[in-house]
């Protein structure tokens, strides 16, 4: 029988089954991981024409290409004779793709060069294949989006006030522009993908799970979610949520505080961005980066990105690279170590993360309760001065935003 | 001082492995040098650890901060702890870097926790030095086999 | 389409499908394994307030606790906020339980004690959220027994004439009392459940499988279920069956002999037992344990405890612990001994069990024949003095008692 | 829903749902494997009354025996009583098997001989029971065919066109006899059965898949598949199809060219094939062995004969062994030889193709294209002088003819 | 006597483990002394084996119990016999107990039978003892990674 | 010349072990004498190469062959290549054959590629000969335990 989205989520509450049932993943790959605008890396990563890399979207194996005339585009791997893969190498250079199986080749862009032997198929340009594309691809600050149906809402109607937090993001850089060079790590989690999701825009959970590592470091950040802050979590719509730490960060009022440092560690970076923006640099530097999670997929914490991808209804690989900042070499290296301490599979945060999405994942096979609770802070949210929801630094208030786009979607999938 | 010899270097990695393996967190910083350098790449054995993403790249200060996270016995991920034992083998002394006695091992490494049973293995590159009449560990590179592929947590000290 | 239990299981032989359909696996959860009253464990593996173990019915995770005021209680391991597991050591002793995920406490008796930063939810005491509670606990002679229906029979009403063998062990104890104190092996076998409570009340099989380990040992066990054997196969009723050797032992009449041993051995043991009950401790000393599986999942085999769990269509983990007689240590560790010899992975009776309950599973692959046969000793049933039917010592008297319970319980879980 | 065949198989092209899909591989067992007649082995593997050795057909694990009379016959693996398998052993010679749990026999012809404490039956005889047999076991040329369908075609049937090909590798024996005495290489694909039968139809993959050890061998066999060869793909009807390389060897005109070697070589071996055939003896040594595919499990390559046993929708062990011809010791060395230097988990040839299955079952994931391609040739199809359908050494004319047979089976399975 | 070094203890405990991997149980039963202990721990390293369950805890005679029944060719959990194979490494001689020589390995076995491949691992502790001029075993611990999990059977001489 | 000893014994098979993990196909092929032999037996560890199915039996000239083929980068089954690292341990000296020492041991193999990771293991038979003041491989047999069984592709150097 179909799934009733409208009795599994509800304003305060959650059902477990979301995160176990394989038919509402297979139904969550086709109404969401297939549909909407998932993130699927960025443009730095293909800086030259003919560079490509190998990325995923959900189970599907795309090529993240840079045509000769410099346009990104995202390809299948898959050929369009026999369905082979036509790369099996992860990143590299190449104007085409030659598929092993039977020496069929395509260019970058996914229309069929050749065949050998092509007598077999009446003689040359015979054949009106090629590899599959992603129907609609989109960039926004140099982050590449992919959407697999041809038509809905574009990019720019997706991202919605999300967008605002990729260009604080970019703004932090002397050229305006960010650069996803460092690679990515790649760490896998036996956990359902929005048990990800929801601890990224979780509050609540940072002086508890993260304890460990505040209390040896001294970190000022598990008090950025205490009782006391005054930092919000901001709903902002289509799903999107953000942390906005801003509130704390103006209080203290030091310029590259949000990065844990001070003007004196970093001068050219400083130098650069006062040049550049003036006045307003005071500002830029205070207030930091962003703290938001970019429905579905797209996460930023500061100085780190991630990139969710469901494997199973169980299983959820987490990408995760530094955020590295064009024209700031004094900044990029800092921003790379403090990256690589804090996430992936041994990060001193999210090693402890992952363990608590894996111990919820197994908790939610207990038939009681039946639900998750999300009611943190319904009491106390308002509304901000440009119309957002806002809760308090740890309340839920992301996670309800997120449920009821959600619940849209499924809804809107299961009318279609 | 003499460098030391594959039996003493043997004995060494079986016992730091041994402190590792048995979550003996202060034993097993007890041998680092203070120029530490413990480094777990990602992505392939060559990448550069300065402008490339790695598992761990800790430096002496960040190997204590490691070290100090797991001793407050809430660092969930590794606890409770996981019951784990590695084999170090294919031991070759490859060389010698100034006062370092530069070498290789293989090892696998099966850990056992409520997630299931992981299978780790790889390539592990030591630089050992002599202090006083005990042998030191200045740097360690793991390189593991599927460092290209998803990782499931690794927590523990590798 | 529904299964038709009515076709699959009849008279004399059962079919196939019972132990390799998923969807037959499924329902059994359900009108089974959380229905019906399963053992998960025994009051003195909680001696203590605050003791607590974590045990599993079927797939769920749950920890059996002894409250403050003595009470053994069942609480599902999964936190009321997010479902987080609450509990991940495999025992100890604490009043409460912290989930470490935002540090909600909940009293050993499932109620929820506080949860921080209580503001988010409009101060103290606001949340009516607490742990899942297994609806009934009950126990008999220590052994705790859960049902997950608020309603149906008492545990006596279930245990029925299976009470008695359980009032037969404990009464082995010159206190009356039975622990299982010598923790668990856990043995995993690539089998359905039911192929291991069938062997359970198998007597066909041991003259076979077993045949190695007797021959070696010289050991009389093999002639208890031979042909010549006055032993006789009970079905209890409810699903319970029983080997009852006490016809062998009655014709020995060696007080002690179904231990294997002589009263010469124990003499303080047996002092005590004979001082306790008089004339009929030699009754007691002659007939000694019993051998009886109580459905679903409680076998006991003279010295040794085994509680099933199963774990997928095709796979079950057996969990075995040694009696130990309360004031009886002389037994004790003579108990402990021959059943770590002869039970778990390694044991020199079960480990040869295993190997046919996986060989089992793997025949039952093949198209044909479809059915298992049951028919043994059909001809030669009788009804004993008490109105239990009763068949020969290797008859499948056992298996057919389980097989009629079992299908009334799933027709009656389909009409519900 | 049920599954569209005549949507998903397309003159020109097959869905790729059917490589994947989980329903399809099921139906495909019932229609396909455990109905038409499959390959099992070859009556050389239990030359003598008694032998036996394990098979299996799909997930059937079957036991081949030679009867006292000499017969050959298919057990299944599955005790009458309980189910237990009743042949652990992969080989041997017996006239009866054992059931090790109850201790039950069996005749290697299937009867049940024995069932120990027959009481408990009422005595002896008084169980009209016995091990499943294969309802239908045929030969040809001594390989062994099974059906699990009671009623149907022939072997002979079914065989059609394909017969005539088996007959040709047998005259290539100087006693006219093939015997597959070399034993099993057994090679595990993550791939779909029908992505390896496809490849062993494929003329168009060698230069390209084979490329390299053709290239540091100087392999005249790439050359056989080129545009320029004279060599045809035929279509034999019944879903068989061959690479008829024998325009090519009728052209080089070479005895033994076939095999990469010459007369001189092999001189008994030619003086008993010249005396033993005559004048017809030069075609004979001059066109060599069959490269055929027997629909739906039976490769025939040269010198290598492989049989495919389907494991999970995306899971295939190939077996393969070399061909020995009874009577030509001077051969058989030399066959064994170069066909382990070609086939198997290191195979120089079938390593390279079972990677390509292995990524073309990964492609296959993705949602574009969704088809696979098989129109290679269909332009310059013709009828040859035996009214078989034949295309250029490097077409898909016999990828069509296996999925035509395919969808008729697939179809009737569904009508009936 | 001298207590053996090193070298001997290794090929000592490489002579056990292929006696064992092959089935030579005959071979394999004589290596023992007569006050023979061997132990297989459960649920975690440390219980004590007289109070609690134990995989196995077999003394001199049940040890010739355990071969003599898997000599019979009748215990179906070895027949057919387990394909494997074990490597014994970090091998560390950790002192000397009255006559005999103390010495701990990691192990790794991998087991292939119709069942499928099982992976095998732990910690073995061995007291060795120099009878005439070979080496007896006195006493084998073996604690496996996974000893709190439910196990495989575990029928072959581990 | 003396027979070579344990320790070099090991460091050459450590070394084989190396470049056949690497894939440094001219400094592994490069081991090898004339007259060499490398076989993996299929079925069981006892069959009769010359008449039964193997799953590698390769002369000097086909493990040049193979060589060859995998240099060509087309070899697809090898390429990409397999992440991979082995273990060898138990390393015994078992005798003398002419001007040969023959020697045994266990690995474990952990091998990562787009496929997934395989676990391969079992027992090695080398035969090994000085030549000037080297070591040559003349005879590598592998034994999987797991050769009863169906195998997935083993394109790498094992
Ligand atoms: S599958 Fe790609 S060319 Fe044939
Ligand atoms: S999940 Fe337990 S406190 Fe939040
Ligand atoms: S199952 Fe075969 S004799 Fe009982
Ligand atoms: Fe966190
Ligand atoms: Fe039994
Ligand atoms: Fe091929």
């Amino acid at each position: 029988m179909t799934v009733q989205y409208s009795e599994l989520i509800q304003p305060e509450r959650v059902h477990g089954s979301l995160y176990t049932d394989p038919e509402i993943f297979a139904e969550e790959l086709e109404r969401i991981w297939y549909r909407t605008w998932v993130c699927v890396g960025h443009v730095s990563e293909v800086a030259q024409p003919g560079d490509y890399v190998r990325k995923n979207v959900a189970a599907q194996d795309v090529i993240m290409t840079r045509s000769a005339d410099g346009e990104v585009g995202l390809l299948l791997n898959r050929c369009a004779h026999r369905g082979n893969l036509v790369c099996e190498d992860r990143r590299g250079n190449s104007s085409a793709f030659r598929c092993p199986y039977h020496g069929w080749t395509y260019r970058n862009t996914g229309e069929l060069l050749g065949y050998p032997y092509n007598q077999g198929y009446g003689g040359k340009n015979k054949l009106e294949l090629g590899l599959g594309r992603v129907p609609r691809v989109d960039t926004y600050q140099g982050f590449v989006f992919a959407s697999f149906a041809a038509e809905g809402p574009t990019l720019k109607e997706h991202l919605g006030a999300a967008a605002g937090e990729l260009d604080r993001l970019a703004r932090l850089s002397p050229e305006g522009e960010v650069e996803l060079t460092a690679g990515w790590l790649r760490h896998r989690a036996k956990a359902n993908w929005k048990l990800l999701v929801e601890n990224e825009t979780d509050g609540y959970h940072p002086q508890f799970v993260h304890g460990s590592v505040f209390s040896v470091t001294g970190s000022p950040i598990g008090a950025l979610y205490s009782d006391k802050s005054t930092a919000v979590t901001r709903d902002l719509g289509g799903g999107h949520s953000e942390n906005d730490l801003r509130p704390e960060f103006r209080r203290a009022a030091r310029p590259m505080g949000w990065f844990g440092t001070s003007e004196a560690r970093v001068p050219d970076y400083v130098a650069k961005m006062r040049a550049l923006h003036g006045e307003q640099a005071e500002e830029i530097l205070i207030e930091g980066a962003p703290h938001v999670m970019v429905f579905p997929n797209l996460f930023i914490a500061e100085i780190s990105v991630f990139m969710i991808q469901p494997t199973a209804v169980d299983e959820t690989v987490q990408n995760v690279t530094a955020v590295q900042l064009k024209g700031a070499p004094e900044m990029n290296g800092r921003l790379l170590s403090q990256c690589v301490g804090s996430v992936g599979p041994a990060g001193m945060l999210l090693a402890d993360d992952s363990e608590m999405y894996e111990r919820n994942q197994r908790g939610m096979a207990a038939r009681r309760p039946e639900w998750l609770d999300i009611r943190r802070g319904v009491g106390r949210e308002r509304i901000d001065e440009n119309g957002f929801r806002i809760g308090a630094a740890n309340d839920e208030t992301g996670m309800r935003g997120f449920w009821s786009h959600y619940r849209g979607l499924m809804e809107e999938g299961a009318a279609r | 001082m003499s460098s030391p010899e594959l039996g003493e270097i043997e004995r060494f990695l079986y016992r730091e492995a041994r402190l590792a393996d048995e979550h003996d967190y202060d034993g097993w910083e007890a041998l680092w040098t203070d120029d530490a350098l413990y480094w777990v790449p990602a992505g392939g054995p060559d990448t550069d650890p300065r402008s490339q993403m790695s598992v761990i790249y800790d430096n002496r200060s960040r190997i204590r901060t490691r070290i100090s996270q797991l001793k407050t016995g809430k660092r969930y991920s590794q606890s409770p702890p996981s019951n784990m034992r590695r084999l170090i083998s294919n031991v070759e002394v490859v060389g010698v870097e100034g006062t370092d006695t530069v070498a290789e091992a293989n090892f696998v490494l099966v850990e056992s926790r409520e997630r299931g049973t992981t299978l780790w293995s790889g390539r592990v590159t030591y630089r050992l030095r002599r202090v006083e009449d005990d042998i030191r560990l200045a740097y360690k590179k793991v390189v593991l086999v599927n460092s290209a592929e998803a990782l499931s947590t690794l927590a523990f000290l590798i």
